[in-house]
């Protein structure tokens, strides 16, 4: 089975970005999509401190340490690209002006429900910072995840066990076995790796999924 | 590549269609975006919406979607002007509905649609006529008002220069509503005076952030001298 | 009796005026005051729509009707003035950032209600523009007025008839005959004009005036 | 003449007293105002209510004042940090009131603070813990939790230049929450790398008006490349 690694998982969330889309990489994994993003495709990334048109990274040595992105690592500017102060740069994302976000999850039910800011353990400092204003802004949320905890378990789950993020805000998850649509009618399967079969998926996830017709005829 | 630059005013507000609520910017003659209202005009749809500061005057812009009967409601803070003699007429003819909303409310709640809010408490307006049949609410011993988002399906606003990705700086008091309306429009239509090269606006200087707008139209009006 | 003329009248809100003050100056009316502002005080002018540190008015000739004042006439920029647009320029009046505002009105009432922007006629068209977010957001509402109508009715009165444009907003009453505090303790005269009595002043208000000690005293 | 400057970070935050709230701004070192928190610090005052959107790393700035025991409560949206250990152990061990706050929810009652609003309807959190015991309601389909402004006594924030009429220019990413907090604070006291003279500031430039500043400290710190 030709399971995805996370680079090759970040390109095919890469893949179904569209040029002209305003877009958010959240923290951790899904940064990673910008590096699969076709630099012929004009996109414009947004980070939550105060900046649309983020570039790549700075040579080593170049770094401005006033021009950071939400992880708090030194980035650049694209030509075009402006800053704005936190209560727009929030607006942006909870007026619906994103097109897409991704961002990673410890859990996505299939009806979209996001559990990725805490794990709820009793001990655990909670944090949160723009995780919840992400969940719900964009017009479309994606999350890009691992489909199975070390221990096996499904992070695609009839509900979810982890303390919300937000409900109901995912429509598409990306995972290292398939790609799922989620929402009000459940999910579909909408891609699989080579080698997995419906049924395989059907019972390492434990759940009732729908398969779309291309991957019932592959 | 993305190039929002369109080629004229009319192609610019080409899908404008009946029943559209259309914000409008400009206070005074400062920010309006006259030759963005001639093409709405002439584009002949009807049963609109507008949302302006004013209710026009004289026989131009917002005056004369009124007086071509194109305007089902107006929104705005003060509709009675030295010439709104199209407004004052289709009002006591009952043919046009008017929503009073005090300035800042105005401004407010279009910033609130902006920003993706269900609702703000504002303390304007309590305790006189524009707050009847309201929901109040008395928060640290003060007294307001709750008030709602104004969202559009369009909005036609004026800037001084524009960018091909929609990035915009205005020049003085012609700012006014349009980086609040740019921000609560589905589709934000913004005539400026140039478009420059990407990256000639500073970053830092970049009033509305190409998100915000949809669609440039170039447009050099004559009656507003440009600084450089 | 020494009735104030209207120049004499913004003359004398401007005397109250501190250096330092964020003021905004109604349509009509107020808008003399900045005329009676000695140059050698800074005084910061706002204009509901989007400018700080407005200057005097241009040469004839040199207009740009892209700086204008709520009145929408042409006017200047102060060195060290700036642009914004119209929702920061609220939040500045909302906010309470302005010191004071000074406002015309057709009634104040005793405890500070202002009546000042419509007549409630039946067929009067109501506009209301700025009026009422300058009522209630500065730290201080001044108004000023004619104390009496061509009619020879007061215009602070026990309470308002006309429709109201905010409730207990306006702490100070200028006028041709006096000047009052008002509030929650009802009206207090604090200066009249030479020759006016306390009798008369009582007579053509109709009011249970409170007198300070410098009025009683002169 | 209104002159804003101060000389010193020590004096310029020498009236903020115990039991005072305090916003600072600034995301991850930039828009952090290092200074003033060092001469807050040196002031010795406790039983603070710090507003930031991070509870300090490290062995300076928040988390020093942490350290220090200085602060009662934190209002933010990401305490825990690589390098939080101060707050980490003040929390764990009861300390400190936490009061953790969606990042989005943060810059909006902040911004609602400065504009006079008395709450806000916002779609951010509903359905979760952080919602748990607040209002909610229902608005166009859409679910909404009621949130307060938060105000301050007095805010510290970190500018690029600034004049006398205290005025201010941010730099980068280092605006971040500095515009707002200024609006929110009674208070405002900006660091700035540089004064400049009136008028040296474009006035279609200026990010803060000095209707919002009340102190301008300039202070050149050495960690960051100034850019002209």
């Amino acid at each position: 089975m030709n399971r995805l690694n996370r680079d090759q998982m970040a390109a095919r969330v890469a893949r179904d970005i569209p040029e002209g889309a305003y877009v958010n990489l959240g923290i951790g994994l899904p940064t990673k999509v910008a590096n699969y993003l076709p630099a012929e495709r004009e996109i414009f990334l947004q980070s939550e401190n105060g900046l649309l048109g983020m570039g790549p990274a700075p040579a080593p040595g170049e770094e401005d340490w006033e021009l950071i992105n939400a992880g708090k690592q030194a980035v650049t500017l694209l030509t075009g690209g402006c800053f704005f102060h936190h209560a727009d740069s929030f607006a942006m994302m909870r007026g619906g002006h994103l097109d897409i976000c991704v961002l990673g999850a410890f859990q996505v039910s299939t009806t979209g429900d996001l559990a990725n800011w805490h794990t709820g353990a009793p001990d655990a400092i909670p944090a949160v910072g723009g995780a919840m204003d992400l969940a719900i802004g964009a017009k479309q949320t994606f999350v890009m995840m691992e489909l199975l905890t070390k221990q096996g378990e499904s992070k695609l789950v009839e509900e979810c066990t982890y303390p919300l993020t937000g409900l109901g805000c995912v429509s598409r998850v990306y995972t290292d076995l398939a790609v799922f649509d989620v929402g009000p009618d459940g999910a579909s399967v909408i891609e699989m790796v080579e080698g997995l079969t419906i049924e395989e998926l059907q019972r390492v996830t434990g759940l009732n999924l729908n398969f779309s017709k291309s991957v019932e005829a592959a | 590549m993305i190039d929002k630059a369109i080629d004229g005013a009319a192609a610019a507000v080409a899908d404008i269609h009946d029943g559209a609520s259309v914000m409008i910017g400009g206070f005074g003659t400062a920010g309006m975006p006259d030759e963005l209202i001639d093409a709405l005009i002439a584009r002949g749809v009807g049963d609109l919406t507008i949302i302006n500061n004013n209710a026009g005057n004289g026989e131009h812009g917002v005056a004369a979607l009124i007086r071509e009967g194109r305007v089902r409601k107006i929104v705005c803070s003060f509709p009675r002007q030295s010439d709104s003699h199209h407004f004052d007429a289709a009002y006591r003819a009952g043919k046009i509905e008017l929503e009073l909303v005090p300035q800042g409310n105005l401004a407010a709640r279009i910033q609130a649609a902006g920003a993706g809010l269900g609702a703000i408490f504002t303390p304007t307006g309590y305790g006189t006529l524009l707050a009847e049949g309201k929901e109040v609410r008395e928060i640290d011993g003060k007294h307001y008002v709750l008030e709602y988002p104004i969202h559009a399906d369009f909005a036609l606003i004026k800037a001084h220069k524009g960018d091909r990705w929609g990035n915009l700086v205005f020049r003085k008091t012609a700012r006014n509503f349009g980086p609040i309306m740019a921000m609560a429009a589905k589709t934000t239509i913004a005539q400026v005076a140039q478009i420059v090269p990407l990256g000639d606006l500073d970053p830092e200087v970049v009033v509305t952030p190409g998100i915000f707008v949809q669609r440039v139209v170039p447009i050099v009006s004559d009656n507003i001298a440009i600084a450089a």
